[in-house]
């Protein structure tokens, strides 16, 4: 074990407070749950030993022994269906995918038999997992490692669908999902895995689950997001306020179920919403919350509810990267649309 | 520089295909009571099978896969595993589900519509009937890992057809549990065909259980009409799986007597003939002669127990069509373990609907 | 071959006209591109000796020999990726999987391969080929053989996703999709396989792919819809026409790249819009469209955008499965409910 | 009664560690001009390796996967297919890719982050590099199948690393091989590692080669640093490939010299001995030792080809850093033969973009 891996597991003594990235928030996330519920295993590609490659799981194996770190062979369907047989016997088995861009194999253990187990058996069988994978581009990666289709997994009934956007989201939002008795598809958005630092209590405290989280209160626009692009929308509601705008920011934590009801009663009171993500647009979980909206909140709205999305084609390689991801000028600009109307 | 590793697979049979030891018998042989019980589930089985077959050809099931030509491997491996083990079935193992403790009725309701088939009220750790050809293996690893994590000397018995064996899951799965070393058994049924697509077509490997050898798995062929053969295979593959020793791969060989399901029509793609031999070597009638002629049965014994199963099997087929339905909210109640305040209007609108079509409030 | 395969067979001379099915059509449509383009190929489980489960490739074997009709082991991601490797050689392959409840198996070669084989080789490559797939629920069938999750695909840029609801279009749109030098999940909706016949020239006239289909024109609201659920909305439109309702009556056909203008175009003249699809709501098709016209048609819009659709869970085992499908009456009330505003 | 089904997989090896014949070598060993050509490719591998590392450490680069301990499997590929034969690589081939002419400026594009580094001028139907581990063995065999239906007599090499043969595409894709006795060699370049997980971790089996058995193919352990064994091999496998044969699975065994890629840190999962061990083995030090020793080579030719070797390596460097990126908007140009209406309003906000930033037009 070496000196990085014992300071990451060192963490997670009772109630200590640190100052943590969003990936060592999983890793003290992980590491609490383990320590306090044997049931908690956990498994993957490279994620014993290594400690993964982004270092979520370091210091694992090393202090819950190989029986409960698990480096499995090289398939992403094995993974996703081993996984539910483990929580199927009571386990709360917490699998990673390298990365989103290879979690398409497991779709089908996923969507048939994950989400459907507990409806199938009427409640006979059911399976507390957590299939985790980073997400989303932006961090100069090779081909296939900058996806965001957390809307294919939002689609299908029996998955919760959950993303951090800060160190302490995801530390609080991670021990929920591992202790929900349901399946929990977890995206972490790798490109602020470490953007910033929080200081988190390591005291074992879940968030809810299901609830949109609201970082800023605000009066003339909602500002609807999730994941990476968090950051920049927050830097768009910073530069708004400069313009004499103010706007509320919802970072919506679970994209399915979803929260309507946090979403609406804040369009009530502001009457525009821009939705800002990062995945391609059409058929986005952003398509819903805008659908959503506008049915619900037909007569609130003062104004369309816009979308500030990725373009409908595949990530570019690194190199043009930038020039797909939504910027902080993008929300700004379709923000004084919005307004304008 | 040559080196060369060499492999093998044994197959075993031990009765001719009119019930005729061929040699000497396994020690199972000696245990009459087993046997006769694997006769009696087998004849239940099978008059399960022809009803269930009659019920949908009047509208009173769903599309039904036939175990006719599995009931010897299906009596056997149920037979093996212990109370304690985890089945993890596909979707032709009727044979097996009997002797697990599934009721008649519960396998009525799965395969006539009715989601409550699946809740088990017996061995509720077996796992569901599996439509996703191939995708339970992985889930009778996962299973036998947790086995392994917890210190248990459980094992786990998983099936699969011969045309599973092509998918991903049976080879990914076999692989996992030859590198974890896990309790863990895989029966192929190969029966020959897949649909309408025969075994030739999925491999040209020469048997399914050399699949095994690139699991670093021992792998077994078995004559799937032989139940002494079939007993004495799953005893011991399930003996080393208990006591730590690991997976092993077992390929029964039988044959498909029906269509694939009440929806298909073999006439299509198979021939008469093929037809007519494989029923010279079914295995039902292969030990109901081989206990005839070892004086352990006679035709009055066959006579009740037919008469014995009919009734069983009416008796379930009347509480089957006695089932009501479930109120339709139940599609939303069992989704997670409450109600996401998301499907509450859902659930709300799926509750009037109900009770403006039927009167009935049970469902709000 | 049998007589029913060899009478299908027979279809395929130039410029019959035929009472057919939809399943027929796509039968006929097949025929007809195999004898005039021998770079089609079909392959799939069951297809070949047996003409398929639905029979949607009988005959076809007899006439283009088993080269042509290939019967595949059991693996849907096998049968995903080869289509590739064939049209990546100017192939033009035609797969079937049994039913959309298994093609999951194959999500990672469509995502990943399929979708994206041009871009990344900046047009070196490409892959003309068809992922066919009956779907949708309402015929009696077991487990997971009732599933419309058309939204998957229709949200990976690179797909098209294509979906017939008559012997005619199913007849055109195949015959295009085939033709198209990209990849088309064709989906086929099997609750109307048999439903209705129709008069089909088989003359190998192509319809448009990237094109709505306004199958009714009205002034009071925009119904829109596809695959089989266009039944109940006509069905519907015709109970509204008694109520003194002018429905326009659309079918999207391609559900992915979405045909905005018409649809757009339709509501400018209409109002207002009621979206129907059997697919569960929440990130269904239907969420793009609200979104897409919600946005796009703010101010023409009288009531909000309604939809009409499965709910947010697991299509029920069959005695249940007509309280999941969207019903005529359902389509109705949602459709007086937007006139009422 | 029993029956014993026999299987086996052979290994082959002709020089020691040191270059030195360990018995007769095979045929090929005669063909000096084809032995020279492929110590100069591996050479100029080696060079390409080295210097894409250094660029990726000053930024100049993404992430990167070394090929070194590869050169030789990747030279004798390269040397066995025919021109109008297919290669379907993964991402650490190439040795292969320069021998195909793919340009080196090419490669650092792909690895530089710009799509166009797949639009190869030369052996235009090749695949691109496949990330998304071992699903390339599902588009060889389509190749193949392509090759079949139109009674080509051309074949598809597949390479993909021992990680990968855990993963379904390869086992579903070999069987297929076999199923419909396709053209196609894959080839396992098992290297011990798979990022981290170690050969062990991936399989039991004692060699990968034995998977083919359960596909009914012929299986090959091969010394992946000895040329001579690796170009028998794949000449042979190719040759039964052209003349419609049937598919072979080859082991090349070998060791991966470098980081998993240059994002990662082996000596966190790997020790200095084994590394140095490996590098003992090192089949570019083991040609050079035989061709030194056969009097083939010479220190001064070694120096030449160093040189001339740089510069190649430099010259494709000048062309890759100065190749502009492109104009963003072909994010949408490529991605259907033409652009779609409904992708038409992104183009252009796409575009408005760039030409804001840039002030070019170009992009329109
Ligand atoms: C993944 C998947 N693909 C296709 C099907 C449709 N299907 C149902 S049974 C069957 C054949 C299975 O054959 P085999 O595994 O030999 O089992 P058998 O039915 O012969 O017992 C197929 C293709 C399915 N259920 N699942
Ligand atoms: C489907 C998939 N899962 C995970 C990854 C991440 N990943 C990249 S390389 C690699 C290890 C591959 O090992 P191996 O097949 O032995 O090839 P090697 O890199 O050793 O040459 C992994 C897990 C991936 N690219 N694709
Ligand atoms: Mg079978
Ligand atoms: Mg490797």
């Amino acid at each position: 074990m070496n000196a990085s891996a014992q300071k990451a597991v060192a963490r997670s003594s009772a109630s200590e407070v640190k100052d943590i990235t969003l990936v060592e928030a999983v890793n003290m996330a992980l590491a609490w749950e383990m320590a306090h519920d044997e049931s908690v295993v956990v498994l993957g590609e490279d994620i014993a030993t290594n400690g993964g490659v982004f270092r979520a799981t370091v210091g694992l194996k090393e202090r819950f022994g190989y029986k409960r770190v698990m480096d499995t062979p090289l398939a992403e369907n094995l993974i996703a269906g081993a996984t539910i047989g483990m929580a199927v016997q009571g386990l709360k088995p917490v699998a990673e995918f390298q990365f989103m861009g290879f979690i398409y194999a497991g779709m089908e253990q996923m969507v048939s038999h994950a989400a459907r187990m507990r409806n199938r058996t009427r409640g006979r069988l059911h399976c507390p997992l957590v299939y985790r994978a980073p997400f989303g581009g932006g961090i100069h990666a090779p081909e296939h490692h900058s996806e965001s289709t957390e809307a294919l997994f939002a689609h299908v009934p029996g998955l919760r669908v959950v993303i951090p956007s800060s160190p302490q989201r995801a530390y609080g939002l991670l021990l929920a999902a591992i202790r929900n008795p349901d399946p929990v598809v977890f995206l972490e958005p790798k490109r602020i895995y470490r953007a910033v630092t929080q200081s988190v209590t390591d005291n074992g405290d879940a968030l809810p689950l299901d609830t949109c989280f609201t970082l800023r209160e605000g009066d003339d626009v909602t500002l609807i997001s999730w994941g990476a692009s968090i950051m920049e929308t927050l830097q768009a509601a910073d530069k708004l306020t400069e313009q004499g705008i103010s706007a509320e920011v919802i970072d919506v934590a679970t994209v399915s179920p979803l929260d309507r009801e946090t979403l609406l009663c804040s369009v009530a009171k502001t009457g525009r919403a821009v939705i800002v993500h990062e995945a391609c647009r059409s058929g986005g979980v952003g398509a819903e919350i805008a659908a959503s909206i506008a049915e619900a909140a037909f007569l609130d709205l003062q104004a369309p509810v816009v979308r500030v999305t990725g373009y409908d084609t595949i990530m570019p390689y690194y190199r043009n990267e930038q020039a797909y991801l939504p910027q902080v000028d993008d929300i700004v600009e379709a923000v004084e649309q919005v307004i304008a109307l | 520089m040559r080196q060369r590793h060499e492999f093998h697979v044994d197959s075993t049979r031990y009765l001719d295909d009119h019930g005729k030891p061929l040699g000497e018998l396994p020690p199972q042989a000696e245990q009459t009571e087993r046997t006769l019980a694997a006769y009696r589930n087998m004849v239940l089985t099978r008059a399960f099978d022809t009803k269930t077959i009659a019920l949908q050809r009047t509208g009173k099931c769903g599309t039904y896969p036939s175990v006719l030509g599995h009931e010897v491997i299906g009596t056997a491996i149920g037979q093996s595993l212990a109370s304690t083990d985890v089945f993890v079935p596909y979707y032709r193992d009727q044979a097996t589900h009997i002797l697990r403790g599934v009721s008649l009725t519960e396998l009525l309701l799965y395969w006539g519509g009715d989601e409550r088939g699946s809740a088990w009220k017996h061995c509720p750790e077996d796992l569901p009937i599996s439509v996703p050809i191939a995708t339970q293996c992985c889930h009778a690893v996962g299973v036998a890992s947790a086995f392994r994590i917890r210190g248990e000397a459980r094992a786990v018995v998983c099936c699969v057809g011969d045309g599973g064996t092509s998918k991903g899951d049976f080879l990914e799965s076999i692989n996992l549990a030859g590198a974890w070393h896990l309790p863990v058994v895989f029966v192929v049924i190969n029966n020959q065909w897949a649909i309408s697509t025969p075994r030739t077509v999925q491999s040209s490997a020469e048997t399914i259980a050399q699949k095994a050898i690139g699991a670093g798995l021992p792998g077994h062929v078995v004559d799937g009409n032989d139940y002494f053969a079939v007993t004495e295979t799953m005893d011991q593959a399930l003996a080393r799986a208990h006591g730590g020793k690991g997976a092993s791969v077992i390929e029964a060989v039988t044959y498909r007597l029906g269509d694939h399901t009440t929806a298909d029509d073999a006439t299509r793609y198979r021939s008469a003939e093929e037809l007519k031999k494989a029923w010279e070597r079914d295995g039902l009638k292969r030990l109901q002669n081989y206990l005839h002629n070892t004086g352990l049965w006679d035709p009055e014994q066959e006579k009740r127990l037919q008469s014995e199963c009919k009734e069983a099997v009416d008796r379930a087929v009347e509480a089957y069509l006695a089932t009501e339905p479930e109120p339709p909210t139940a599609m939303v109640d069992y989704l997670f373990e409450t109600v996401p305040m998301a499907l509450q209007a859902q659930r709300e609108r799926i509750a009037d609907k109900y009770r403006a079509r039927t009167g009935q409030g049970g469902a709000a």
